[in-house]
């Protein structure tokens, strides 16, 4: 699945929430330092509002990161044919039929002949 | 809330973004000056060989259980046999001499040019620069042995453990720099400092000529007491219950 | 430039599995490529390598050549093209000056494998199944892990029909691979084509070990019938094993057709009907 | 004396398959008449493309024999012949490509051909057929005359051009394709038809 404009945009918006709620944290914070509270736990919204947008995030990241692998070890060979397998390019040799499916050339003119 | 020190903001400023700076670009600089200076080593064909042959006996000693009984012991008796096997073979010790040797020389010479002079050099500087400052504050108490480590250049005993002097700072960020360089210039580059540093403390047996009798001989051992199970034995009773 | 784009994905798609459609990556070269070289961006020197070979596949001499032309401009000293080079002069059969090129590469880095290879693949290319044979043999004692070597020895014993030999190639890439159906597939292959009762037992435990590992895998299934059904028929066997034989041919059998379910082949049911009356 | 005769769908399966694979061996069985089994006169009706794949292993070979066997007797054919393209495009040699498929034949039909394609000859516009055969008698493979070949109808050589030229080679399926998707049908029967087609235009 390839990573959409709409995910993106999610993933954007989530970090830019958390952000949002790191900031509220730290004024939070120098609210209680100036009024010489002492501090004992965040506010309700900041605490909900920094789960939504974990939530939000880890969604946004699933769908652009991209597909899943499985996780049975053979899963990926399932798709493998020796069709493709038995080619190995380091060992590949010319000497073959190819040449004369090649419009320009007419009939094979081998030196023993 | 008690003692709590004030540090002046100036200090993000002129001290402690201009060290991460620095350290930083320092570390991309000598990336590409090794780059510039490294010579290839050429790789003698013996050694390729061992190094195959090491692979090799450790995929057998793994992945053994895949091969039947007898394909397994044709192999290991080809490895570890008395006198002709891969792994018993005699090499005649490789002896070389550093000095004789001028690509080793130049090679030592670039070495020490590309990372011990800049150490010094930057690291010098950096203590005349920006000596003496409370850069930052660790999130966490620290105890007081911690002190020589992280407030290297300032000595004042009455301070919380857990500031940083920018002296500190600069070593951190020498050290700590080594993800960063890893994403930026990809992996195996020349800026990482500090795996150069672990080089030099074992420098002396990586510069010995590569002796592959102790390699062997660990493989060997490992071959021995591999006790080889087919995994394959009772396979046909696992594919008809697996798939009902 | 969208057209270059996909030109570039599929061929990267082709490489990656090591697809030799040489006819059609020739044609996607002069239909998309050819006129747009400079557009290849980072890919280029793996996209000319992929077309020089597809060229000289196709005989088609002037696009091999002017991809060569191209790795040279930008790699004026690689040894890697100049394998290339040789390639250009096998294709046309000019298997001398090959070598001299290959040599010479050798000459200026023992350790080059590549050129090792091109020089067996010549010995390949002028017939020399056997000489190649040996001289791989050789190869492997240096570049033991090599699997591609292994690989290609295992197919050159077979079309030697040396069997045993090609057994113990597939061996090794099975410990180099352990979780690869086609490796055990081939393995069972080997094995049952050595025939003889003790290796047809082991062929049905590979098969079964790439059935399990890749339940669509055909060869595997068909393979697994017959070897089922060879012990079922065999006279040696104790009648014990027979029945677990004859039991599991049945159950491969009901597998195999669940496999043709979906297909709409003429006569299939005739086609496995064959399979019932052995 | 021509009493070795190829049809135009045994001729053009035989050459596509050899096409579709330049860079490999292949092989397949040529099927004939049953009713046709007498003497040494031959008529090969249709080819079954096998393999391009390790061609010396067995297991799928004896698969593949046993349901066209099957599939052919229901038409009244019989196999009756072996062909094989070599992968050296200098190898055309009958000794390279004895295969166990061909040495079996003699107990299945009494005077089998081996036939081999003969890759010099070949190409696009092909002006001679591109075949050797040997024929079994007395006990061995011995090569035949080419003048013993004949292709029926004689326009098999103009259709097999034509459906090169436009690539038909990528319309045959072996029985290695098959085992690869068994939804490809090696009897092929979209080339059947291809090839009716053509050969009726050139009529």
């Amino acid at each position: 699945m390839p990573a959409t404009l709409f995910h993106r945009f999610v993933l954007t918006i989530g970090f830019l929430s958390l952000f949002h709620v790191a900031y509220s944290a730290a004024q939070h914070r120098s609210y209680l330092r100036l009024n010489e509270l002492d501090f004992t736990h965040l506010p309700l919204d900041v605490i909900i509002q920094a789960f939504i947008s974990l939530f939000v995030i880890m969604y946004g990241v699933m769908n652009v990161a991209g597909d899943f692998k499985e996780i049975k070890a053979s899963a990926e060979l399932e798709n493998r044919f020796w069709e493709t397998f038995k080619n190995v390019p380091s060992f590949y040799t010319f000497s073959h039929r190819g040449r004369f499916l090649n419009p320009s050339y007419s009939s094979y003119k081998g030196d023993d002949e | 809330m008690t003692a709590d020190l004030i540090v002046d903001p100036q200090i993000r400023f002129w001290v402690f973004l201009p060290i991460v700076v620095i350290t930083f670009l320092v570390g991309i600089l000598r990336h590409y000056i090794s780059i510039l200076l490294s010579s290839q080593k050429k790789v003698e064909i013996q050694q390729l060989a061992d190094s195959q042959l090491i692979l090799r006996a450790r995929v057998l000693r793994e992945n053994a259980k895949y091969i039947p009984k007898t394909s397994f012991l044709i192999r290991k008796h080809a490895f570890n046999r008395e006198e002709e096997g891969y792994l018993m073979q005699k090499r005649p010790p490789v002896t070389q001499n550093m000095m004789t040797d001028p690509t080793m020389m130049t090679d030592m010479v670039k070495g020490n040019l590309t990372n011990v002079l800049p150490m010094i050099i930057i690291g010098g500087w950096i203590n005349w620069m920006f000596s003496g400052f409370i850069t930052t504050k660790v999130p966490f108490p620290l105890t007081l042995r911690f002190k020589s480590m992280l407030q290297r250049g300032i000595e004042l005993s009455h301070l919380d453990a857990s500031w940083v002097s920018s002296a500190s700072w600069y070593f951190l960020n020498v050290f700590g720099l080594r993800s960063i360089y890893a994403l930026v210039l990809g992996e195996n580059n020349a800026a990482d400092q500090s795996k150069q540093m672990q080089d030099q403390m074992s420098g002396a047996a990586m510069a010995m000529p590569n002796d592959p009798k102790v390699p062997f001989k660990a493989e060997w051992e490992a071959l021995e007491i591999v006790d080889h199970q087919w995994v394959l034995t009772d396979i046909e009773n696992t594919i008809t219950q697996s798939d009902g | 430039m969208t057209n270059v784009n996909s030109s570039l994905d599929q061929l990267r798609v082709w490489r990656e599995n090591n697809d030799r459609k040489s006819r059609e990556i020739i044609e996607i070269w002069i239909r998309n490529l050819n006129s747009n070289v400079q557009k290849l961006g980072k890919e280029k020197p793996l996209v000319l390598e992929q077309v020089c070979i597809a060229a000289l596949d196709c005989n088609e001499l002037g696009i091999a050549q002017k991809c060569i032309q191209e790795l040279y401009k930008d790699f004026p000293k690689s040894l890697r093209v100049k394998k290339f080079e040789a390639m250009f002069l096998e294709a046309q059969e000019k298997y001398e000056e090959a070598i001299e090129i290959l040599d010479n590469i050798i000459k200026h880095d023992e350790t080059h494998s590549g050129a090792k290879k091109r020089k067996i693949a010549i010995l390949k290319a002028q017939g020399r199944n056997v000489e190649a044979i040996k001289e791989l043999a050789d190869y492997l004692k240096i570049f033991m892990a090599d699997v591609e070597a292994w690989q290609e020895l295992s197919e050159l014993y077979i079309t030697e029909q040396d069997f045993s030999k090609a057994a113990f190639c597939v061996e090794e890439l099975i410990l180099h691979n352990p979780h690869n159906h086609l490796l055990h597939q081939r393995y069972a292959d080997i094995k049952y084509t050595q025939g003889g009762l003790e290796n047809i037992e082991i062929a049905r435990s590979y098969y079964c070990q790439a059935v399990k590992l890749n339940p669509n895998n055909m060869r595997a299934l068909y393979g697994l019938y017959l070897a089922t059904t060879a012990i079922a028929t065999s006279q040696k066997c104790s009648s014990q094993k027979k029945k677990e034989a004859l039991k599991l041919s049945e159950w491969v059998l009901d597998e195999i057709q669940s496999q043709y379910k979906d297909v709409e082949v003429s006569d299939m049911e005739e086609r496995l009907g064959a399979l019932q009356l052995n | 004396m021509s009493d070795i005769t190829f049809s135009a769908r045994a001729y053009c399966k035989i050459i596509l398959h050899a096409a579709k694979y330049p860079h490999c061996s292949v092989n397949g069985v040529l099927l004939s008449k049953s009713s046709s089994s007498k003497g040494k006169e031959i008529e090969f009706v249709d080819a079954v493309p096998l393999f391009h794949i390790a061609l010396n292993l067995t297991p799928m070979a004896e698969i593949a024999l046993m349901q066209i066997d099957e599939l052919a007797s229901q038409q009244d054919l019989v196999i009756s012949g072996y062909y094989t393209a070599l992968e050296n495009i200098r190898d055309c040699s009958f000794e390279k490509a004895t295969h166990r498929i061909a040495d079996k034949l003699p107990s299945n039909f009494p005077s089998p051909c081996l036939v081999v394609v003969d890759n010099t000859k070949l190409g696009i516009h092909m002006d001679n057929v591109a075949l050797k055969v040997a024929q079994f008698v007395d006990g061995s493979y011995k090569p035949s005359d080419t003048n013993r070949i004949c292709l029926n109808p004689d326009t098999a050589l103009d259709v097999c051009s034509g459906l090169l030229e436009r690539s038909g080679y990528n319309l045959i399926v072996d029985f290695d394709n098959h085992l690869d998707n068994i939804s490809l049908d090696w009897m092929n029967p979209q080339l059947n038809e291809e090839i009716d087609n053509l050969v009726s235009v050139f009529d």
